[in-house]
């Protein structure tokens, strides 16, 4: 199935809000690192709701942020969370971004970037539309450390990488990206239920649960363009 | 779309600027076609949000 | 009073070992965000005790870690401390680094930077050691945000540099270092007492001790040599 | 310190590479002076300790 069928089908039935409300207690800290100066453009990858780029544009005083995403019924539903003028969504794909060289000053993206079908030449498009000291904050909670994330290829049409840190790092600068960080940003806030309530649906075993939110959490790499 | 988004994209493809064609609504496009200027492939802009990807990735949506 | 003597001092009552203590449970978080690559060479300006230039030694296998303090007995005794022959310790001033342009890979400093005399002929040496795309992190639990932090200079006789974080970023781009991240770190794990104990012999009230450490903590600023 | 170190380190001065003179130890030299290919400027090591402090803010240490 193709990635605007997938995740279509996901923006009508309201998981674009879903994963906002999952994704939010690690992607704010990855936000709150970022090196946005008031002007700057920001490019959000596989934007999904948008809530990222509008969190960038709202507490940096960021110039325009865009969301791009391949699913449109995901930048539709983005684009009707926001009339901020400053916020734009466009349909596009990862494989082929439809921006200028040199023409954004951060790109970020959470938990998207490992359904680019070549992450590879992925990585190259948004060291080419990054200017020289752009950053590209890359948020993934699907990675090879995470255990408890393999499982989910199984659930989802869309073919997913799974690299490991060390596997990022060194695709990064393959691509002309410097790495300035690595870390994994741990989940605090889902609740975990005590161990009386395992198994629950989701988890055999409470150790997996807060093993696979405290500790691994969202593995954050932070590229900056040559 | 703001007019202005015009300045930072390009056509995926080829990477060339793109032109506004039958651009409906003012500064803000509520829906018109974005032309490469090198290649000359067509992009439909749809409830003000272009529609950038590869053509063979883009399924038409029923007019 | 000079460095020197001012920190030979602290050094010789073992104020270093005092700081290590204190220091770690911020440092180890940034310490854990470091891109750095077996074989990697890492430099630790002002030292100290040399606690986290040998934790990036043995945890990320780098090649060689130097420490540079301008203190002799802080390096005297940062190097009684090990005898691993991959680590080495060079008395030198931040003012005028003696290391070859482009010699080092990362560049690492903890609650340091603010004492260099000029801290922006200082971010030039960095920038200048470093390779392209090496990286600097800095550190600083003294800066304006953090008001606690202000009166700390009515009691050393260097004279103390009290940016903003505004003025890091800055200063880093002045010198030639992309900015790549910018956060403050918590301090989780100082033990604050309860409301019950307060004033105590250095915090009038409870919430400010507890800005001081939760909130606060240590700002880091993360660049990247051009 | 280790002979390598002569590899990255410089004159703090001018930024020219060093030389090591009167080395006691061997790979691992315990006392000698380090000394500026250009300016001729002269570093002690003590206790295996170079000190490149530029030389207005060396004092120096009693025989
Ligand atoms: N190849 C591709 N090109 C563009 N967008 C893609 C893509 N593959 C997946 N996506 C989009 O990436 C998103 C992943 S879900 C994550 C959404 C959002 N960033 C969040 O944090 O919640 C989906 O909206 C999906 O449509
Ligand atoms: N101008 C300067 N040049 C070199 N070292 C300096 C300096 N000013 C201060 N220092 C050194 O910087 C250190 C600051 S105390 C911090 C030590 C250590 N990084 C830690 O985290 O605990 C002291 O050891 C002091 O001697």
């Amino acid at each position: 199935m193709s990635v605007r069928a997938e995740f279509d089908a996901w923006a009508a039935d309201g998981r674009d809000r879903g994963m906002e409300d999952r994704h939010w207690a690690t992607a704010k800290h990855a936000l709150g690192r970022m090196p946005v100066e008031p002007g700057d453009v920001v490019l959000d990858l596989g934007c999904g709701s948008g809530y990222a780029g509008r969190a960038i544009r709202d507490t940096y005083d960021a110039g325009t942020v865009y969301g791009l995403d391949g699913a449109p019924k995901m930048a539709e539903n983005a684009a009707s969370y926001t009339d901020d003028p400053q916020v734009g969504y466009v349909v596009g794909d990862f494989g082929s971004l439809p921006f200028a060289t040199d023409a954004i000053d951060h790109v970020w993206s959470m938990e998207a970037f490992y359904y680019a079908a070549d992450p590879h030449e992925t990585l190259r498009e948004i060291a080419r539309v990054l200017r020289p000291g752009g950053t590209f904050y890359c948020g993934v909670n699907f990675y090879e450390e995470n255990v408890h994330s393999h499982e989910w290829q199984d659930r989802i049409s869309v073919e997913m990488t799974r690299w490991d840190a060390g596997e990022y790092r060194e695709a990064f600068r393959d691509a002309g990206l410097h790495v300035a960080e690595q870390d994994t940003i741990p989940d605090r806030e889902v609740d975990i239920p005590d161990e009386s309530a395992f198994p629950t649906d989701d988890w055999e075993r409470r150790e997996d649960m807060v093993e696979r939110y405290r500790e691994f959490g969202t593995l954050l790499t932070v590229g900056v363009a040559e | 779309m703001k007019e202005s988004l015009l300045d930072v994209l390009c056509c995926p493809l080829d990477k060339h600027d793109l032109e506004l064609e039958d651009a409906v609504g003012d500064d803000d496009v509520e829906s018109g076609t974005l032309v490469c200027t090198e290649c000359g492939e067509r992009y439909p802009i749809e409830d003000g949000i272009p529609n950038l990807l590869p053509p063979d990735m883009r399924e038409e949506t029923p007019a």
